[in-house]
């Protein structure tokens, strides 16, 4: 009998110790080690970037095997070795090398600060600028690199990460017409660097927060301008991210109401006997059966370089709010177990709405999906056109407005 | 419109023809609550969801807004032949949703008559109607509400077919330089915006509900005796747990989308004392969450095969439901411009 | 125009503490105050009971006011003034009076000891046992009263409640025989009794553990032996309870997110213009109207004293599961804001899936109103009858068997 | 069965016809995951479920269990001419599903003789085919898979309406003292149920959604162009956020079926080469996860008026394809058995 078997734990250390992980808030020091032991962040680079150049099946199996472990645990290993590193890999040049293989090789941690306080995806209204340290025609020497002030917030990574890729406005001299944008590498250990945690429901493990940046320095050779657009494509690494985490969860969830049904009994029969669970536990088969084969069709697109990108944002979509049910379901099925603090499906059910909410959310990429399809870019208009139209008022009784105040 | 309408004038036949015309006009003076449970129990005897809209198209949709803004000649003349099913009126559903979708119908002034030319389509009842409810919209864009007489000059009157409810006749109206005079006004001209539109658009919304309570009733009734009859993997429907979830899912539907109705369909009542007005919010919810239902109920019921295939129909027709009043886009529009005091 | 608006706040005291409640699992002594300044128990009861004599309107008005203000302290208060209240009122006598008052008043607070830690609902598998002090022939003074023995789970109020309204088997003298169950009205504080908190992931201020009864004592009045079908009942106050939690959680999530619709600017508009917000808000708000509904018509019928249990458990399967829906939809709209620890829309997420848990689970009551439609009882048989049709068995290939294995 | 087969035998009905048939048999030679490209591609050109139907039931259900378990002399007497178009093959839906329904067809041995009684319904392509695949039970339960021509005396087919997938013809079977010989056996006798059994409920899991994924891509299609063309509220339908999000997971849902189609199709390839098994657990629940994504996306498209009226008639289908193969009942309860590891 053939089975691709969905990945099962691969790091028994770490998912032993998820639950102590998430009560905690903390992600324990001997999981880095294992995971560094393992090579985790090295499967996602080429040998010339200093990785073990994986494929992409087995990128995504080795990405939901730590997810399944330790959901917290696997967002802040994987935000740094993969998001931040290819995005460093794409941009950096020869002398970020030895930061790129620092991040693969789990040494440093890395943070992608991209959202501020303002409005959640909308960069627009993001007000991070990095500028010349020294002004150009200023006192100082100038030419010897930038400064970056701004607040970024709802990081992962930000109140421990030894670094930051941020993406910031640049301050441009007159005649400089390169993008408006830019992303600074920035070293988090100086002076000019605040940081802040932010309590959150799920992935309490995963560290989270904001950096707030008063002139932190930045040299010249870690901003690089880069367009807006061009940018965004880069991100897909990170839905692709979220949403292997979200089918990590829904197949823990999916595994520990296997277990569970199979276990305990009810008016003299196990769960597993009734119809009702069995539905269940059927339909989250079947649903993160159709996850997992679209995120490993995904990620072969995007490793192998084509555009992803409508892909990626319907995995997202779809990945994320399928494993909401599952979790959801898990509970059901586990009853009063299942919301005692503690218990892994409890903790699962608070994990997989952190996904639904990361990166950008289900309706904006729904958006972009239907661009895609050909529907012309969002159009927004006020919403105002339901009054004139004789809706939206309240209507007369059976004896119209004759008898009204009487 | 069929059956209940073109026999002859029964005690049943009259009952549903004009159950909101008053008593002093011939009609049956119920109230819209006593009229909402006529309709439910209509549905769910006649097993027929396009017999049902038929109903309301006549009793409801064409009637009230007679009765709340029609002169005392208008009513003297139509209600009481409406009433005792002797004429039927007949609303194009295309024109309970205000001004949501652009009208198709122009007025211009000529002298003290009005001249309207454009056609309607998805007229419920129009192959057998006496006379038609119709909005027409001025140069300048401003809505009139009229009574159009079948026998007008101008007026040309198309059967069309429809895949779902077949049993609600289906028409398209021309109207071809068609001239009526100001007694063809029905209520303030230029104001159908504040006066017949918001009311013909809530009674679609509350009253077409009610056929499809009983119909879901009744779709609820087969599938618990198909459960108790069928077998698979060799026990009785009836022990299978899936079966009797979904059972126990239809039933909830079916309480919960008659209590939405119930307030909805009071509300006017309470209009009639009180002088309030019905709660437009109200009467979208209760399409909104009444189409959902019987989508979910439908689907439910749509595997089992029910002898006069009523789950088959009621999953066709449940869809031609779930589109019409709006459909989920305007409905959703509309509670949303309620609840959030905008739109 | 006319509008039968849904409940406001009542309590505004208790809705600003509600966020402290939660973080700290300890419902605020001030609440108690202001529910007994306010009558809130009272209104479930009638005037010879002692009680305010509230039409069952105004109950679930007031039931749903404070489950909007503080769901923790409304399941807590609830519990006692009007579930067990009503079991005492309903089973108790003249000597009970004084006890029914002091739940009624809040001057004491009562727990509802059903379920054991075995297997949840299901009452064939419950030990907990009463019997007589002294058996009869034995040394002692026979007839003076009982002991009770057992352990009851997953209780609310358990850690803190003066008193417990507890579902035992009866030991049975020969020739008594009355029904196998009763319900014994039992001090808390007293030597046999031993209590323990379960940490819970939502409702986290109201007090929930187990009670674990020694031969604790148990006056004789307090042993009332009921039938357990007749119990069933009685415990539809119960089901009422959950499903007005519900809505009420519902409606809080929809008035949060309504809010923030309208204030937080995305792409430069405020969320509230955006039709998919709007779809949403809609939709919540044609669910909880139904709900609340059905609660009015349920509530008055088992307040009118007829048989609503199939339409009790209707409502409570709908409620609890719109319930879900809706917070999720709260936390989608917020973004990030949702997940944040401390933000109401975090907590309400958390809280909402208490209430599907709480008594009766879903799948359960929707057997009865399987039941109930005319498809006789819950029909059990081992899952055995999918292997000998043909099915679920892998098929071979498109060849056949005949290569197999080469 | 209809136009793909019953025209002249051009390339592109032989190719529909005969895909799987190998090469040197006349036929297509295709995998089964080509197959089911050419499935895909028939559905979303012809832009009918039904058709879609017919060409799975003769060109798979009838064909690969042959191709698997025949014998050289049957593989030689029918596979070349069902491979040109000239036979048709055909097999009843309430026979796919092993003996989760109670079996209606008796077999008894009679010296080298079986005589088979009993009726079956809901044949897919009948009134045209030229033999059947049918199951019988032996009076112990045992059951065998026989190949009976159309003139086998005893042999009854009588047409048979049907409400959805009308241009899949639909058949009753009857059979009377129908008297077959031990080369009308396809596999071994009394075997069934390990045999052609779980061969059958696959193949029909699997492959009846490949024209499916191609009707939703249409339905996508139509959908996108309605909204570049018509209007609400004065706004075009792409502008509307609604809708937008609406499309987006239409598209998501064909992605996902697609995805999970491909994987439970090519594992009937790896079989040939490897000689492992496909999974009747990804069979079940490719099918369980497109009959539901078919629901939604026929739901969502169901308010649409396409030209040809694919979206009222593809609605219509969904549910008779979500109640077939099964239904959910059975597909829950076959993927529940193989994660539980009961059943």
């Amino acid at each position: 009998m053939l089975r691709i078997d969905h990945p099962r734990t691969a790091h028994p250390g770490i998912a032993a110790r998820a639950a102590d992980t998430d009560t905690t808030g903390h992600i324990p020091a001997q999981n880095w080690k294992e995971l560094a032991d393992a090579g985790y962040g090295a499967l996602f680079h080429s040998d010339e970037d200093g990785g073990s150049g994986a494929d992409s099946d087995a990128q995504v199996a080795a990405m939901e095997a730590l997810a399944r472990d330790c959901p917290s645990t696997y967002w802040s290993a994987t935000v740094s070795s993969l998001l931040c590193a290819k995005l460093i890999a794409t941009y950096g040049d020869s002398t970020h090398r030895p930061l790129l293989h620092a991040l693969i090789s789990g040494r440093r941690l890395a943070a992608f600060g991209v959202v501020e306080t303002a409005a959640g995806s909308d960069a627009g209204t993001y007000q991070t600028t990095v500028r010349p340290a020294s002004p150009p025609g200023s006192a100082g020497p100038a030419g010897t690199g930038f400064t970056i002030t701004g607040e970024k917030s709802r990081i992962t990574n930000a109140p421990n990460a030894d670094l930051a890729v941020v993406l910031a406005r640049r301050e441009r001299a007159a005649g400089d017409d390169g993008p408006d944008w830019c992303l600074a590498f920035v070293d988090l250990h100086q002076p000019g660097v605040h940081r802040y945690a932010i309590p959150h429901m799920g992935l309490r493990g995963m560290p989270w927060g904001g950096l707030v940046f008063t002139d932190a320095l930045v040299a010249e050779a870690d901003v690089i301008p880069v367009p807006l657009d061009e940018l965004s494509e880069g991100m897909t690494w990170g839905w692709l991210l979220v949403s292997v985490a979200a089918i990590g969860i829904a197949e823990s969830a999916l595994a520990a109401s296997v277990a569970h049904a199979g276990s305990r009994v009810s008016f003299g029969r196990p769960l597993a006997h009734m119809e009702g669970v069995q539905a269940q536990i059927a339909l989250s088969r079947a649903e993160i059966d159709a996850a997992r084969l679209l995120a490993r069709r995904a990620a072969a697109e995007r490793t192998a370089g084509r555009p992803a990108r409508s892909l990626i944002a319907m995995l997202k979509i779809y990945a994320t709010e399928m494993a909401v049910g599952v979790t959801e379901r898990a509970v059901q099925i586990h009853g009063a177990t299942g919301v005692t603090a503690g218990h892994e499906v409890e903790r699962l059910y608070r994990d997989a709405q952190m996904n639904v909410i990361g990166a950008f959310a289900s309706n904006r990429l729904r958006e972009l999906v239907a661009e895609n399809l050909g529907l012309g870019p969002a159009v927004y208009a006020p919403f105002d056109w339901v009054r004139s139209t004789g809706l939206a008022q309240d209507p007369v009784g059976l004896n119209g407005p004759s008898l009204e105040g009487t | 419109m069929a059956i209940p309408i073109i026999t002859a004038p029964t005690d049943a036949a009259t009952r549903l023809a004009g159950p909101l015309v008053p008593l002093d006009l011939g009609g049956g003076g119920l109230s819209a609550a006593e009229t909402c449970e006529l309709l439910e129990a209509f549905g769910e005897g006649s097993r027929d969801p396009g017999l049902g809209l038929a109903a309301v198209a006549h009793a409801v949709l064409a009637t009230v807004p007679m009765r709340a803004f029609g002169t005392p000649d208008q009513r003297r003349h139509y209600l009481p032949r409406m009433a005792s099913g002797e004429w039927t009126g007949a609303v194009s559903l295309l024109q309970t949703q205000g001004a949501s979708l652009a009208p198709t119908v122009n007025a211009q002034r000529a002298e003290k008559n009005w001249i309207l030319d454009g056609t309607v389509d998805l007229v419920a009842g129009a192959p057998a109607a006496h006379h038609f409810l119709v909005i027409a919209a001025d140069p300048d864009g401003e809505r009139t509400a009229f009574l159009v007489d079948r026998d007008t000059p101008g007026l040309q009157v198309e059967p069309t077919g429809s895949g779902a409810m077949p049993s609600c006749l289906w028409g398209r109206l021309t109207v071809d330089s068609c001239r009526l005079g100001d007694d063809a006004v029905l209520g303030t001209p230029r104001a159908a915006a504040r006066e017949v539109e918001p009311l013909l658009a809530a009674l679609d919304w509350v009253f077409t509900c009610a056929p499809w309570i009983g119909v879901m009733r009744a779709l609820l009734g087969d599938a618990v005796a198909d459960a108790r009859d069928r077998h698979r993997f060799g026990r009785p429907l009836a022990h299978s747990q899936s079966v009797r979830l979904d059972l126990a899912d239809m039933a909830v539907q079916c309480e919960l989308a008659a209590g939405m109705l119930h307030r909805a369909a009071a509300e006017f009542d309470v209009g009639t004392r009180s002088g309030a007005r019905p709660s437009y919010e109200h009467a979208a919810t209760t399409r909104l969450f009444t189409a959902a239902a019987v989508r979910s109920v439908t689907a439910a019921a749509a595997h089992l095969h029910s002898a006069d295939g009523l789950a088959e129909r009621a999953h066709r027709d449940a869809a031609f439901f779930a589109a019409t009043g709006g459909g989920g886009e305007v409905l959703r529009a509309v509670v949303a411009a309620s609840v959030l005091e905008l739109g």
